[in-house]
């Protein structure tokens, strides 16, 4: 069992914050230009193919930048 | 006739800020089991923000002692989404909605002016001391239900 | 002493494959308020879908009318997952736990396997035609609780 940990762990130690970050600007760039290309906006499955990440990661990383929602108004000011 | 419900959960959660966030991406990742735009993916999650963020701010009035519960169904061609708290409850619920109208001044009252312009419908039922259910719904026309997720 | 918890969220959902992915972004939202590596949280993710498909393809045979139950709770330095089912429970815990066990011809029978390598503590309560719950801890020593996510 601790050798399977090991084959699959590689001990790296990147947080998930800035993994799902830099997902999150692959995202926008793919949105952008799958818009212009097709002129009009695509869908998740058409982004997902484009970088080749899954839907479920895209939906995980557009939350990691969502903009600051009315909560934060006055939970956090 | 009924409409036939592809999927449903339902989520419950404490009222604390942080999980107005889970929440958001909970109902994203049902509604992405429709085919859907970016687009039309962030104004699912905007609208479900608003009402979960009135459960915890308003309804419990910032105290994490309370449950919020969400419903997501989801249909061949919309997606419901319920937020129910069982917090003071409005007193007058047409004028909670009006824009711009918030009992807090701190805030803008425009919650409920996001959450009827993102969706197709807002239906608002609430009872003083006894808590508010919002049902939001969402058409999602030739959006057709994708291929399992997994 | 009881642990004090942090945070502790509740998802029902009808035991069908898409849901899955979407039990896993769920868990993965709670555990990314704790301040993760990348492998903690994979590790947390395919730990949660090997006892959520269990569930679903095995105590509920695959059938859709079945609610899974998935708990999770986040304390300062674990998160506790428990995935209840109400399907037709385990004959032999010790024996289903057995690497390469399976009662499915087509399946590899390593799911518990890697529950137990990826989670600190696996524990399996399950009565026949009754159901099993599985409790999935993991210590998450120095993560440390991050900044309201949403
Ligand atoms: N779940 C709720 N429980 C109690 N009151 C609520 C709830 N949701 C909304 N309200 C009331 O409706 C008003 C308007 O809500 P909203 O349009 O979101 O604006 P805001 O949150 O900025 O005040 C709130 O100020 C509050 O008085
Ligand atoms: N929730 C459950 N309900 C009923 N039986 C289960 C459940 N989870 C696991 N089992 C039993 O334990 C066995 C081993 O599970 P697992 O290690 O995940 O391997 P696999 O799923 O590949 O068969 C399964 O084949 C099944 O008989
Ligand atoms: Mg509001
Ligand atoms: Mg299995």
């Amino acid at each position: 069992i601790g050798e399977i940990r090991r084959f699959l762990r590689d001990d790296n130690p990147v947080k998930v914050s800035r993994s799902l970050k830099e997902n999150a600007y692959k995202i926008n760039k793919a949105r952008d230009s799958l818009t212009k290309e097709l002129g009009r906006e695509p869908n998740l499955q058409e982004i997902s193919e484009a970088i080749d990440l899954p839907v479920e990661e895209i939906i995980s990383s557009l939350e990691a930048v969502q903009l600051p929602t009315s909560i934060h108004e006055t939970l956090y000011q | 006739m009924d409409k036939i419900v592809r999927n449903q959960i339902k989520l419950e959660f404490i009222s604390i800020p942080e999980n107005v966030g889970l929440a958001r991406i909970t109902i994203a990742a049902l509604a992405s089991q429709l085919d859907l735009t970016l687009n039309d993916l962030e104004e699912i999650k905007v609208a479900t923000s608003e009402a979960v963020s009135n459960a915890i701010i308003h309804g419990y009035r910032n105290k994490p002692a309370g449950i919020v519960k969400l419903i997501g169904s989801l249909y061949e061609d919309s997606i419901v989404i319920e937020v129910i708290d069982e917090g003071v409850g409005i007193a007058d619920i047409p004028q909670a909605m009006q824009p711009a109208f918030t009992t807090d001044p701190e805030r803008m009252g425009l919650g409920f002016v996001f959450m009827q312009s993102f969706m197709d419908e807002v239906k608002v039922e609430s009872e003083i001391n006894n808590g508010t259910r919002v049902i939001l719904t969402k058409k999602l026309e030739g959006a057709g239900i994708q291929k399992a997720v997994s």
